[in-house]
């Protein structure tokens, strides 16, 4: 949980400027998926194409169902990780609540299938356009949830995310959350993953027991109340696991590639900061930059981006807090009926420990409003006037445009 | 960082545009970065995209509002968007027109710079699609990408005869502005 | 008879489905893999940490195990494990309505698999709802019979016209009352490559409302009033009927379940009869039945 | 017992319960009467009547009283009569 300054990232003659799409497609081929299955939906779409393509010229020896819908998608997918196969998936918005049930059955099932959510926001209005309440809405399926900030980030957590979930002692799904459009259709400088080197960092998945007429197993029968609670607390004892599986991949990835992001959160110029913001995605760059500019300015404040929202790293969120002043949450969602989802796991975190601080929240960037530095800045003043003692609201939406209202 | 904002129509290919400087800017040795301004436009509708050339790593996603360059591919946009709207007075907007910067309702404090570049791209092409002239014409104008850049990346966008004609249209708008 | 359906399930005494279940597994034998749905044989058979079944199984959700055995099909492929027999067993609410649009992916898709419905005529799981399986003018809990309605008013889907029209290889029916035509049946579908599709008539004793011995009769009355054609479709070809040697009247059929009882009680009842009695009378013309 | 991970079990293990506590009636057999159609050991849902020795004999432990083999049999050879427990 260092600085993530230590961090110098690729060098630029090994890097390629490429779609995000075309990068995680290429990531995908990469770790060898056995079996692809995937309905096409705007923004993930030309991450399917790629793969297709990739299949249909040979260079990936992978099955591709090309499926009816994205609930047969990631229902095939049972089939296929039950019967033993290394499977991949990629959705956003509605598809991935298309599969909502679905992904229930995956984790309980403990099938360490991986997805790219692509994130979009829900329908209605109907948008196309990037926000997290498709994978929030997800965040109590069961499933491992990792953001990514850049296309980077994506491409190696997808390596990192098959590693995590097909640990013995994890067996659990991950979805890999990419912002639509401003990951998955940018354009920049990204080192594309090696097939060899990937092998060398993702042993094969070999589950002991799969689907197979020669060793006849039940899988998913019913439980009743005399053991389904122990059943989720198997899960919820994986994910707590989880938590160590992913500082540990972070850092065996680091070995073997040279790129580390700090394991469950990163904590970007933190070390003094009296105003931390909280964010997750791609937002955390332009976060970042109005960071650099402030501190310029003498403003002390910092970010602590959350990389992995499932599991929550509690602990870690508490110890990167310990010297802040005031907690700004800065998300790209909301629980409509309440607040922001991450803002209130944030006060949940905080509420039994020794950091009593100050927690507001934001809503930004719904259905794929831009974030801009001057957002950004106005949470920090909002931020800098609660620590005066100023607290206008607990929870807002940034920039609402009240003439439309 | 260098900001540079396209707006085109549906189908003249800005985004691609976009690209090929993200593209060719790295050729140089430099950060980049290229984004269309997402939309459901369909052909012809008014589109926007966005690129991004630094020395160090991009971490900005917000979309442009400042730009240093604007290049505008089709000179009727000027009717319907605010083309130089937050372009910096020290910038440069390259506009395919067939006449000067005067003549053309704009209010922006940089320098204009205008290229026909349809009649090239007629001439060469032998099609409308101004997109790689302008890429020249950006090119030779502001020299924040090299030629060489420029030419590789619509190589790699455009293999065979196509690239090549594309790579004769860039050289003719490239000359066009630096002579 | 190879025992691939172990005793000790929780099915209800008399149930015609666990007897299908054990002809299918005696036809396909054990390289085989099953995919359930949720629904009555789900439940009777696992309650964990038991199993009846003696061969691979798998359950998923209740609409998606076309998409689930989609999956296996693709990596028995992978695997080159191409002689393995993919089974779906399901039953008709996750077949005919909650399922169809897996189903339908998975005809279109050409896999191999045995999609095999035991066909109960409506959601017994649940409580005897109807389903676009139940056929017409049937008492169940969501169609009751009262003063103003004689039970669910539509005819029963025609599911295996759906299959066909997929061209799907191999379809057929069949009923738990002819087990040497069901086996065989079974056997051919896992001879021809590529999907399958099998409806077999499996009466439900508390659904269907009768006496537990009497399954097997109620089932083969079925057959003999025309009510349930026995045929196959080869490559969308009939290919086959069972003939029905002495057609029995509707009424025999529909007097033994009590599913029916208003049709014999109820002012205008007459007039329903003789239009199920229609229906016979046209599957018997379709099918060329008799003679 | 353990948990197996996403509720995994052994094949054919529901031989543990013996459903014949389910039953009232249960079938007698009249073995000079069976003509060895086997047609109960068919139709029998539990799939509990077997030939023993020659003769088809229903396996106690989990044969439910369903009747369904004494309605089928051809020759009436199977009756169901009230168990005594």
């Amino acid at each position: 949980m260092a600085d993530s300054s230590a961090n110098a990232g690729p060098k630029l003659e090994s890097m390629k400027v490429v779609e995000g799409s075309y990068a995680l497609a290429h990531a995908v081929m990469c770790c060898s998926p056995d079996v692809v299955s995937a309905y096409p939906i705007t923004p993930q779409t030309h991450i399917v194409e790629h793969l297709s393509k990739f299949v249909a010229d040979g260079k990936m020896p992978s099955e591709f169902i090309t499926v009816d819908s994205e609930f047969s998608a990631l229902s095939a997918l049972v089939g296929s990780s039950a019967a033993g196969a290394r499977c991949y998936s990629a959705t956003t918005s509605q598809g991935l609540a298309l599969m909502f049930e679905v992904l229930y059955n995956v984790s309980g099932m403990r099938l360490p299938v991986v997805m790219t959510v692509a994130n979009r926001a829900l329908s209605a209005p109907l948008s196309i356009w990037n926000d997290h309440q498709d994978s929030m809405g997800a965040r109590d399926s069961g499933w491992i949830q990792l953001y990514a900030e850049s296309v980077q980030e994506a491409v190696d957590l997808t390596a990192v995310a098959y590693k995590i979930a097909e640990a013995e002692d994890i067996l659990t799904p991950a979805m890999v959350c990419m912002d639509g459009f401003i990951l998955t259709h940018v354009y920049e400088p990204v080192q594309l993953l090696d097939r060899e080197i990937v092998n060398e960092f993702l042993p094969p998945y070999a589950p002991k027991i799969v689907l197979d007429p020669k060793n006849p197993k039940t899988f998913g029968a019913f439980v009743d109340p005399s053991m389904f609670t122990e059943y989720r607390y198997m899960q919820y004892q994986a994910q707590k696991r989880a938590l160590l599986a992913i500082e540990r991949a972070d850092r065996e990835f680091f070995e073997i590639f040279g790129r580390s992001y700090g394991g469950l959160l990163e904590v970007y110029r933190g070390d003094d900061a009296e105003i931390m913001l909280i964010a997750m995605g791609s937002v955390c760059g332009t976060i970042k930059d109005t960071i650099d500019e402030l501190r310029s300015d003498g403003v002390k404040v910092g970010l602590i981006r959350i990389r992995s929202f499932r599991p929550f790293p509690v602990e870690a969120i508490r110890k990167a807090l310990a010297d802040a002043s005031v907690v700004a949450v800065i998300e790209k969602d909301v629980t409509v009926g309440n607040e922001g989802a991450l803002v209130s796991e944030i006060k949940a975190a905080l509420y039994n420990s020794k950091v009593g601080i100050p927690v507001i929240g934001f809503v930004v960037g719904l259905g794929g409003r831009d974030v801009t530095v001057a957002g950004v800045k106005n949470v920090v003043s909002k931020a800098l006037g609660v620590r005066e003692g100023r607290m206008d609201h607990e929870f807002e939406f940034l920039s609402l445009r009240e003439e439309l209202l | 960082m260098k900001e540079i904002r396209f707006h085109g129509r549906g189908g003249q290919g800005a985004v691609t545009a976009a690209e090929m400087i993200a593209v060719a800017a790295f050729e140089d040795g430099r950060f980049s970065q290229a984004f269309p301004a997402f939309g459901v436009e369909r052909r012809g509708a008014p589109v926007m995209a966005f690129a991004r050339i630094a020395d160090e790593p991009i971490r900005m996603r917000s979309q442009i509002y400042q730009p240093d360059y604007v290049v505008v591919q089709d000179v009727t946009l000027l009717e319907v968007v605010d083309v130089a709207s937050g372009l910096s007075p020290s910038g440069m907007i390259i506009i395919n027109a067939d006449r000067s910067g005067e003549d053309l309702p704009l209010d922006t404090a940089a320098k204009v710079v205008t290229i026909d570049a349809t009649k090239i791209a007629i001439e060469i092409l032998g099609r409308p699609i101004v997109n790689t002239t302008m890429l020249g014409a950006f090119c030779g104008a502001t020299g924040e990408v090299g030629l060489e850049g420029i030419n590789k990346a619509i190589i790699e966008r455009f293999p065979g005869e196509l690239g090549k004609k594309n790579l004769a249209a860039v050289k003719a708008a490239y000359e066009r502005v630096t002579s | 008879m190879q025992n691939l359906f172990a005793p000790g399930h929780r099915a209800c005494a008399g149930c015609a489905m666990p007897t299908a279940v054990k002809l299918i597994l005696d036809a396909a034998g054990p390289n085989t893999i099953v995919a359930s749905p949720t629904g009555c044989l789900e439940v009777i058979s696992t309650p964990f940490p038991e199993s009846a079944w003696e061969v691979a199984w798998i359950h998923s959700l209740f609409e998606n195990a076309a998409a689930v055995a989609s999956g296996i099909d693709v990596v028995m492929k992978r695997l080159g494990k191409e002689d393995t027999n993919i089974l779906v067993i399901a039953g008709d609410g996750s077949t005919f309505d909650i399922g169809i649009g897996c189903i339908s992916g998975m005809f279109e898709r050409g896999h191999n698999v045995k999609y095999i419905c035991y066909d109960n005529e409506a959601y017994m799981n649940t409580g005897v709802q109807r389903s676009s399986s139940t056929p017409f003018c049937t008492n169940t809990t969501t169609t009751p019979a009262g003063k103003v309605s004689f039970g669910n008013p539509l005819p029963k889907k025609d599911m295996p016209a759906i299959a066909v029209a997929h061209r799907v290889p191999y379809v057929a029916t069949a009923s738990v009352a002819y087990p040497v035509d069901l086996r065989k049946k079974v056997k051919r579908a896992c001879e021809i490559k590529g999907p399958a599709y099998i409806q077999i008539s499996a009466p439900c004793i508390t659904g269907w409302n009768f006496e537990a011995g009497n399954t097997i009769e109620i089932a083969r009355l079925a057959v003999e009033t025309c009510l349930w054609p026995l045929y196959e479709y080869v490559f969308g070809e009939l290919d086959g009927v069972k003939k029905v040697r002495s057609k029995k009247p509707v009424e025999d059929y529909l007097k033994t379940q009590g599913r029916y009882r208003h049709l014999f009680r109820k002012e205008g009842g007459a007039e329903v009869i003789a239009k199920i009695q229609a229906m016979a009378d046209a599957n018997a013309l379709k099918f060329g039945l008799l003679g | 017992m353990k948990l197996s991970l996403g509720a995994m079990a052994e094949p054919g293990s529901t031989r543990v319960t013996k459903t014949g506590a389910w039953r009232t009636f249960v079938p007698q057999v009249d073995h000079e009467a069976c003509i060895k159609c086997s047609l109960c050991e068919i139709y029998c849902p539990e799939a509990c009547i077997h030939q023993v020795e020659g003769l088809f004999v229903p396996d106690l432990d989990y044969c439910k009283g369903c009747g369904v083999c004494a309605n089928e049999c051809p020759r009436n050879a199977i009756e169901m009569i009230l168990e005594e427990k």
